[in-house]
């Protein structure tokens, strides 16, 4: 799908600040050097509220790259609950 | 001090408990067995980072232990599929920051060497580590494991599965090209490229496949196939034997099972007056052990690693990596 | 994962007005009366950009909306350009 642009904003709401905290610097790596040149992503922590950015040309691109980023979080998520 | 390592680099992942003396606490892992084709990344991904947390659990059991004694997080950092790394080094992360304990990413086909010498014995073997994604001769020299010869195109384990697959017989193709090829002896010519001290397959795999078309019984080609493609092995192996003048071999990697490799291996290594190594069947394929295990020697070597600089490194050759501990093993073998 | 809560707003720019009309149309039932009670869905048009925004209690349940959603909007695109 060649539509000119897709961009989203999330906001991720978890329950205390550490766990936020715990779940931002683990998956901040993988955001700030993903291999894809065709979406680019930015991801910022407040409080107990993970915010990220996602912006492609494309919506596989962008699918791609939000499916991935969700899955981290909620593999963090699983991990610090257990 | 206990060592928690996380393996991920392709379609298996798994969760090792290593102590500092090299004791298997516990090592526990889970396949994705892939529907159709071949292993698609994101499947690999999407699957580790479903069973991880309960693998997690089930090793912490079996070793006897709880989260809050582990003093060491390991990962596999590479080579590999991408996503299956980055899942793996999310997870690994999650862990050293929950735990506050240190992280050491680690190079997987080392691991596969390191869990070898630890479970056989064997000091400083020439290793031939062939598996689903990997088939590489490696052995130590100045300070690093060099590969002296490796794959130019698949690997033999990968080769294998998609001559099972595209003659219908299933994945994983290994055993069952196994199984059939001890039903036959009538060996159908297949092409066998060795170029200097590396290998190809995918030739090997075409000729196979047109034969199968062309009706050639599938257990002579599955007997052919090993022949050749062992054969190709064992002289690779061999020569880098020869040329190092080491005194050991260890098969490492998920097709080491294989019994037909293993023979023609031990009887080459006899002809070299040289000892024949192989680990558990647990501990050939892919496996946290490993990764837990590399993971001590890299701490007590090297430290940890700052968590903004576990990012995973795609294609990690094994011989980018410093390795001191050999050092000493080197020594001791010098003594008169 | 029971976070809080997880929502995200999207905007997906087509190359024109009469595009976007036709896609905003094509999905909005399927937005609008989504069988999900796990996830609320909005969907607006405002020119040539869709805005879409998705509310859920879990990832997974976010993840599914989102790539629902993501997949109508292409399959209504690839339609208009057959
Ligand atoms: N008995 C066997 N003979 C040959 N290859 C095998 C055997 N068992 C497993 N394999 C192969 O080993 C690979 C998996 O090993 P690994 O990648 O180390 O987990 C797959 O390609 C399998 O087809
Ligand atoms: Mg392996």
């Amino acid at each position: 799908m060649k539509l000119q642009q897709i961009q989203g904003e999330f906001q991720i709401q978890l329950e205390d600040e550490k766990t936020a905290h715990i779940i931002w610097e683990a998956i901040k790596p993988e955001i700030e050097n993903s291999p894809s040149t065709r979406s680019k992503m930015k991801i910022k922590l407040e409080d107990k509220t993970i915010l990220l950015k996602i912006e492609s040309r494309d919506s596989t691109a962008f699918r791609a790259a939000m499916n991935s980023t969700l899955r981290w979080i909620k593999l963090a998520y699983d991990i610090i609950k257990l | 001090m206990l060592c928690l390592g996380i393996e991920g680099t392709a379609e298996k992942t798994g969760i090792g408990i290593v102590d500092d003396k090299g004791n298997i606490l516990s090592s526990i892992g889970k396949s994705l067995i892939p529907s159709t084709g071949g292993i698609h990344p994101r499947e690999a991904a999407e699957h580790h980072s479903k069973h991880i947390p309960e693998l997690l659990k089930e090793a912490f059991e079996e070793a006897g232990v709880e989260a809050k004694d582990i003093d060491l997080v390991a990962f596999s950092q590479g080579p590999g599929l991408g996503p299956a790394l980055r899942t793996v080094a999310t997870a690994a992360r999650t862990i050293a920051l929950t735990l506050g304990i240190p992280i050491v990413g680690v190079n997987h086909c080392i691991g596969h060497i390191e869990i070898g010498r630890l479970t056989t014995g064997a000091e400083d073997p020439v290793s031939l580590y062939v598996s689903g994604g990997n088939t590489q001769v490696i052995a130590f020299e100045e300070n690093r494991y060099r590969v002296f010869g490796e794959t130019l195109d698949i690997a033999i384990g990968n080769m294998l599965d998609q001559f099972s697959r595209e003659v219908g017989m299933g994945h994983p193709g290994g055993p069952k090209v196994e199984e059939l090829a001890e039903k036959s002896s009538n060996y159908i010519r297949l092409p066998y490229t060795v170029k200097g001290m590396d290998l190809a397959f995918s030739g090997l795999l075409t000729a196979a496949l047109r034969k199968y078309e062309t009706g050639a019984e599938l257990e002579d080609l599955c007997y052919s196939l090993q022949e050749t493609a062992f054969s190709m092995l064992v002289e690779v192996t061999e020569r880098a034997l020869a040329h190092t003048k080491k005194r050991e071999v260890l098969l490492c990697g998920g097709v080491a099972v294989n019994k037909r490799l293993r023979t023609m291996l031990e009887k080459m290594c006899d002809g070299h007056y040289a000892k024949f190594f192989m680990p558990p069947p647990e501990y050939c394929g892919d496996n946290g052990a490993m990764i837990a295990w590399l993971g001590q020697l890299t701490y007590k070597y090297k430290g940890p690693d700052r968590i903004e600089d576990t990012t995973i490194i795609q294609r990690y050759r094994t011989d980018q990596v410093d390795i001191p501990w050999m050092e000493e093993t080197k020594e001791k073998l010098e003594l008169p």
